[in-house]
């Protein structure tokens, strides 16, 4: 039932000229590897720990291999024909490698091919095992409440993600500390020294999530976990998020490129492979749209978000994911000194309710309009979360009036949740009694945005998204495709590349 | 009012995202005009009440003459937690209104009268009709409803020459003021000068309650002062229900009854 | 253009019961007068000043007139007779008077309405005047914002009321001294020593009403200045307003007896003539159903509301007031704890605003569940200039987040106008967004207060007004009609009774 | 820095709703369970920030072991606001984009070489970009955008000893670093790191900026600490303008030149 009678015609050419501009990218994606890519694969196969020195043994054996025999074949067949003779990765690092082929190849093929399903297997054993819980705890009706945690010590966190759940909160997040994004590995075991953000490692989500599964017990309500795939180790953090069943991930196709710098061709080859991933583990991936409003004019680029979704979408359907595990992003940053700045969100945010009506949309608060004065700041976030109740928002993050200040306090966190249950409580089903005038505008704005999209997407789909990406059309921030991290971890398949855990995962359960 | 001192030492501070972390958000105004100068002042009076260090993370004009500061800073003070004096909530046991109703009536063998009002300009009746009248408050019956206390409700804006008056004609075992408004310190004001004209109109009275009626002020802001500082037997003060009150009555007014 | 799509048949129905509820009230009126309607008289006639020790010659007059020969014949007859001998008040007061017959009181009556249509006269300059500067400034579109000063210093009030203009109120309104309404005499001169407010005096008026026009002048907006008429001394004070250029008047038809447990009589009698003075200086009314929710509950309440604002309408409209002087008073007092506290009280808002379509609605904001958390409080308020907003109310009183604390500071006002600006500035016409889904929670809630309204209204015309307000209907507030406060002022008029003042309204302009 | 010093005494204080009542609100956790017990211990802490009277006007239980207050009071202290030592805004003339070329190009006789980043983890570039970029700040155009300053843009978390080997590589006359991440202290911590590997690696460099390149920190809550704490040559805070900045390089680096 839409209430901005917005052309399905229009929509459908929107859609498609997305397909159109994603295609080329897509195509490079398939026949291009990463050095995380393969790193995942060997992580599926059963390889975890670390060097003395916290080098992962992922890494020291794909940077082995690289450097031995190159990983335009993958890892897959050199390490499992090497592993014939040796079992324990430190002997493995200082194995002699060699790309197998004939009958060596068929059997290294075969075996990593095993050892990759039974990693997978414990994928989808998560999968069953979330269903199952959701079943017995329940399974919360959206908007779900989405609270942050940040102290940047995992045992900190803990009380602190279980303190919060009690107060309400249906997702809860630990943002990861600040460098990790450009680090080219994933950290290994219990971390205690994050910098405003806990590191990411797979002990860390273990810890976690059966922290919250305690706490899911208590409450009757299965509280979900989420953490970040973006960065260099988008496709390893995707696979350990899969094995500690995570139940969200943050996952931009181009987030990385735009805020953390990172190469796109990387950034694309990275994010299909993790999202496959993410499509067989159950979880639900958030875009990362609403950043390019911190950089840009939320009214000058709202139509900037709008076509971004629909590529993320567009390369999430390809990469397998289903509707309800697209939790595209966007956010509540116009300045609140324009005049009708609430109806213009109202448009946007219905906008996008409306494009994708099975899309568990994920809505950020006011973050660069919060100033110093906190009292604004609470008034600014009431707003916002009137506004995700008006629209039918599915996962709402919370703001905080210090947002312009500082790091969530415990007491901002406890205002803030009092504001938002206070405004989902009082307003109640008032969605049903907001239809925007025909022709006002509400109605005009969005069917404005609609169009500038897909004058967007038609230029971008005829120059390349590539050099879109380098005009700067996203954010405001220029990234050419031959710079930025992460460049030289980019290969190209050779012919008889093999990966066992993309060919599983193609074949779609 | 009895004290409790806890054993364990225990020294703690305010409390940001972080154990000792000691911020702390502060607000005020000054009648200075907006600018480096008015906010070097916010600063200097941040510093004054121990902050350090001290940010002013919002400054408004108001007018030309006025300047609005949000400051945020950490606070150098410690708190010895365990060395606190805190009042104990009640110092005497809770009844039920049957239990309060059969002290009065096996002990004073009559009915206990109590006088209510809302004495100077005052007009706020909500509390203390939350504390007399029958519906009461919070889900207990207020004092209307004790078949043994007989409750005479002057109302609002009772002068307190009239209420002495009434007390006398209904020979009150208790009175009750209450005082909302604390504009200029009225309610202070109003409630000492009460305590005054009960103490002259009862000249046999000493303090404790002995020879003239039991003396209760109410309200939601009596926090800063003490009953013995307002002349009067006792405070009640936000959220008070009706129960505390009748129980303390009879605590007062019929000690030697024990629920046993 | 009805949202609620009320049935016009029950609209008529309850405006029907209203009258027949209001009508042996009005009859008293008219049969009856009181002190404060003689000494009206006499200030019309032009009788200023008073004694040394602060007694109103008005007052001295009027008692030295009732003591001698009673005022069941008025005060003008006798006066205008005396005046023959003694013009100064001072001697008058002195003086043997006495009910002239046949010629001496056909003059004495000429005479006396001569000076009172003298009186009269100037208020309707002041009218003229105020349409002409109205017409020279501006006059602001609603809603009108509306703030307070309550410094109890005229000379404090006048800067902290042109800084309030400056910072974008429509409205000033000078808070009275918390006894003033008790007091049985209007006190006179320029006052400094108000308690939690400033008392009205004839002075006071006309040194705020310039210091008004003055800002007026500078901002180019005409800025309104209102008072409280209620009280014992409703006529004087409706005089007062009149001959100093007031544009509105706190004047209900109940506030008195039941927030002051004045007599109901006195209240009903006084209340017919201070409206009459209201209807010819064109000045707005303001009613005072907002209180009843401060001690009954809004949503159980929300009917005695509605009645009472059609008892009020009647009585005004009998008095002379026009719809567009009528401004009815509601509140946003629902428990925001309750499920669908916005919901509901959009319902209430909404059929106050079209069961009165051209009345200039006072709508007043929380104040029973404000609490010492400024930042609920502050939200509270957010929600309440949206419900105006949504409901296109006319004069909005501005929530101060302290409201549970203390009487407002500097930086209340100031950041409540910011809530304020904020919400009308980001919602715009939102309102034409908003469309009550038929048969929804709103539309059966509207439907519902308005069945119980009818029902209430019936009862109360049956049983008689005086007697409902001795059951406490209104404000769960016991008030019977032979208790308060002002009842030995209330006259029984004689035959041969004569008020000019009366007499000239009642011929209406 | 220069200072201003008032001739008039004013001893000011802060302001509720009336001239010396002196009112201020504050808003604090503490660490221990919501009672009556914490009230005090929130009242104590009021008490030694000199508020005197103080009430808590709210308290909330925040799970078993922290509760937040609301607290209103009476501040003691006086500021002395005529004494007051303000920071002037600026120590040197505001140029137009005309000038400061003209400024370059007469003295320096070749383009001002300017190095920016975000140092450390920290990847907020909106500040140093709204400084650096042709787009600007509030109307003002970047530094980019001046024709005898040259740019290197070097975004976000560059490492100290990346962009020390930058600086060098483009003979840098000024470093520009944004620094917005506050949280631990890191702003303070990476300015001082970077100030200590410019030193290092100048070993010539004497305090004024001579022998290295000007060493130039912004961010928005650089309030409680002076650049001299920091070994840097100027701060920049809240607001800051790209004009502000390029007329700051003029009279750091140009300081013979003059706008006449
Ligand atoms: C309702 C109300 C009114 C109603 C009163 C109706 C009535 N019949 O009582 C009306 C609308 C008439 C009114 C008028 C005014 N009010 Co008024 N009003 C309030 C309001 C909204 C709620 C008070 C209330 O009912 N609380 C609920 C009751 C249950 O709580 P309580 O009084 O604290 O009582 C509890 C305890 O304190 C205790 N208790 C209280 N008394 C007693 C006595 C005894 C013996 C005992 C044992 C216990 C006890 O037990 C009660 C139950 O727990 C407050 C704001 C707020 N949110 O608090 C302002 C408020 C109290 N009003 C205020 C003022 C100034 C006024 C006015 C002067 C003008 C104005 N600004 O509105 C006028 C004039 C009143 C006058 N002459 O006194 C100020 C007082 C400021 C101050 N601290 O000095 C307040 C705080 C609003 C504000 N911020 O300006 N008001
Ligand atoms: C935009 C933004 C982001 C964007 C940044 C995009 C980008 N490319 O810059 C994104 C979304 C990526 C982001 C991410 C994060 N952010 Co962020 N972000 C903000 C936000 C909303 C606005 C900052 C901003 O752009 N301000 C506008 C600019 C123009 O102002 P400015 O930086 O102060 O710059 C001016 C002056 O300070 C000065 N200036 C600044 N630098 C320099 C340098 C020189 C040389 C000169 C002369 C002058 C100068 O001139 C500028 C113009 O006047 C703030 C919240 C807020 N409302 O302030 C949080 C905030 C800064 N972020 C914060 C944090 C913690 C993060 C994250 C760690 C996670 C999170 N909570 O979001 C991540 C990781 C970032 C990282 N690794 O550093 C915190 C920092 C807390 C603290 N005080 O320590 C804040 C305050 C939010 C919060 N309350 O938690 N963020
Ligand atoms: C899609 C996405 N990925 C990742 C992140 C966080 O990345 P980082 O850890 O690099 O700050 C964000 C930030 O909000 C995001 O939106
Ligand atoms: C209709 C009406 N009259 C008068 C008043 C004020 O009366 P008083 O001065 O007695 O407090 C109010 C209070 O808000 C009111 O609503």
């Amino acid at each position: 039932m839409s209430k901005l009678g917005l052309d399905p015609a229009v929509v459908a050419k929107a859609r498609r000229l997305a397909a159109r501009a994603a295609e080329p990218i897509i195509e490079m994606a398939r026949t291009h590897t990463t050095v995380s890519v393969e790193r995942a694969v060997l992580r599926l196969a059963g390889v975890t720990g670390a060097d003395a020195d916290g080098t992962p043994w992922v890494n020291r054996i794909a940077d082995a291999v690289r450097e031995q025999v190159g990983l335009e074949h993958g890892v897959a067949l050199p390490v499992f024909h090497a592993l014939r003779e040796h079992q324990d990765p430190r002997e493995l690092v200082r194995a002699r490698f060699e790309v197998p082929e004939g009958a060596h190849a068929v059997r290294a093929g075969k075996r990593a091919r095993e050892a990759v399903a039974r990693g997978i297997a414990r994928i989808d054993a998560n999968r069953a095992e979330r269903d199952r819980l959701l079943g017995k705890h329940g399974d919360p009706d959206p908007p779900w409440v989405y609270l942050i945690v940040a102290t940047g010590d995992i045992h900190e966190d803990i009380p602190q993600a279980q303190a919060a759940a009690r107060e309400g909160a249906d997702v809860i997040a630990v943002i990861r500390s600040t460098g990790q994004s450009l680090l080219d590995f994933v950290p290994e075991g219990a971390t205690r020294q994050g910098y405003a953000g806990t590191y990411a490692t797979q002990e860390n989500f273990r810890l976690m999530r059966a922290a919250l599964d305690e706490v899911s017990g208590e409450l009757g309500r299965y509280v979900r976990l989420t953490n970040y795939a973006s960065g260099l180790c988008m496709p390893e953090i995707a696979t350990l998020a899969g094995l500690e069943r995570l139940d969200m991930m943050l996952n931009d196709c181009m987030y990385g490129i735009i805020f953390r710098d990172i190469n796109p061709k990387r950034t694309f080859i990275d994010q299909r492979f993790s999202r496959q991933i993410h499509a067989r583990a159950g979880i639900v991936i958030n875009t990362g749209e609403d950043n390019y409003l911190t950089t840009a004019d939320a009214v000058d680029a709202a139509h900037t978000v709008i076509a971004s979704q629909l590529l993320n979408e567009r390369f999430g359907h390809e990469a397998g994911l289903a509707d309800a595990q697209l939790g595209l992003g966007h956010a509540f940053e116009i300045n609140p000194d324009l005049p009708d700045s609430f109806r213009l969100e109202l448009a946007h945010a219905q906008l996008v309710r409306e494009l994708f009506p099975d899309a568990p949309l994920k809505y950020m608060p006011p973050t660069k309009h919060m100033t110093g004065n906190i009292f604004a700041g609470y008034l600014l976030d009431a707003f916002f979360n009137l506004a995700g109740v008006l629209t039918g928002q599915s996962i709402i993050l919370i703001g905080m009036m210090t947002e312009g200040i500082h790091t969530p306090w415990l007491s901002d966190r406890d205002l803030a949740l009092e504001n938002v249950r206070y405004v989902r409580r009082a307003a109640g089903a008032l969605a049903e009694d907001f239809h925007p005038a025909p022709g006002g505008l509400i109605v005009e704005r969005a069917r404005r945005v609609l169009s500038e999209t897909v004058d967007l997407l038609d230029r971008v789909a005829d120059d390349g998204l590539l050099n879109a990406i380098a005009d700067g059309v996203f954010g405001v921030t220029r990234r050419p495709a031959d710079r930025g991290k992460g460049l030289d971890g980019v290969i190209v398949q050779a012919d008889g590349y093999y990966n066992p855990a993309t060919e599983i995962l193609q074949e779609r359960p | 009012m009895t004290v409790s001192v806890d054993t364990i030492k225990q020294i703690i501070r305010p409390y940001g995202d972080t154990t000792g972390d000691a911020m702390v958000q502060v607000s005020f105004t000054l009648p200075v005009p907006h600018g480096p100068r008015a906010e070097s002042a916010a600063l200097q009076l941040a510093g004054k009440m121990g902050l350090d260090p001290a940010t002013v993370v919002h400054s408004k004009p108001m007018g030309p003459d006025f300047t609005f500061f949000i400051v945020y800073g950490k606070a150098t003070h410690l708190i010895d937690y365990a060395g606190i004096v805190v009042p104990e909530g009640r110092e005497y046991p809770l009844l039920t209104p049957k239990q309060v109703n059969l002290a009065i009536k096996s002990v004073l063998g009559r009915k206990l009268v109590v006088v209510g009002a809302c004495i100077g300009t005052d007009a706020h009746t909500v509390g203390i009709d939350a504390i007399l009248n029958v519906k009461g408050f919070a889900g207990e019956k207020g004092l209307e409803y004790y078949r043994e206390i007989e409750v005479h409700n002057l109302g609002a804006q009772v002068e307190v020459a009239e209420l002495v008056a009434r007390a006398k004609e209904a020979d009150a075992d208790a009175v009750l003021v209450s005082q909302v408004v604390t504009q200029k310190s009225a309610h202070i004001h109003n409630t000492k000068q009460m305590a005054a004209a009960f103490a002259d109109a009862y000249p046999t009275s000493v303090t404790g309650g002995l020879g003239r009626p039991l003396l209760v002020a109410g309200g939601p802001r009596f926090d800063t002062v003490r009953a013995a500082d307002l002349g009067v037997d006792r405070i009640f003060g936000k959220g008070t229900t009706p129960g505390e009150v009748a129980s303390y009555l009879v605590a007062a007014l019929v000690p030697s009854w024990s629920p046993e």
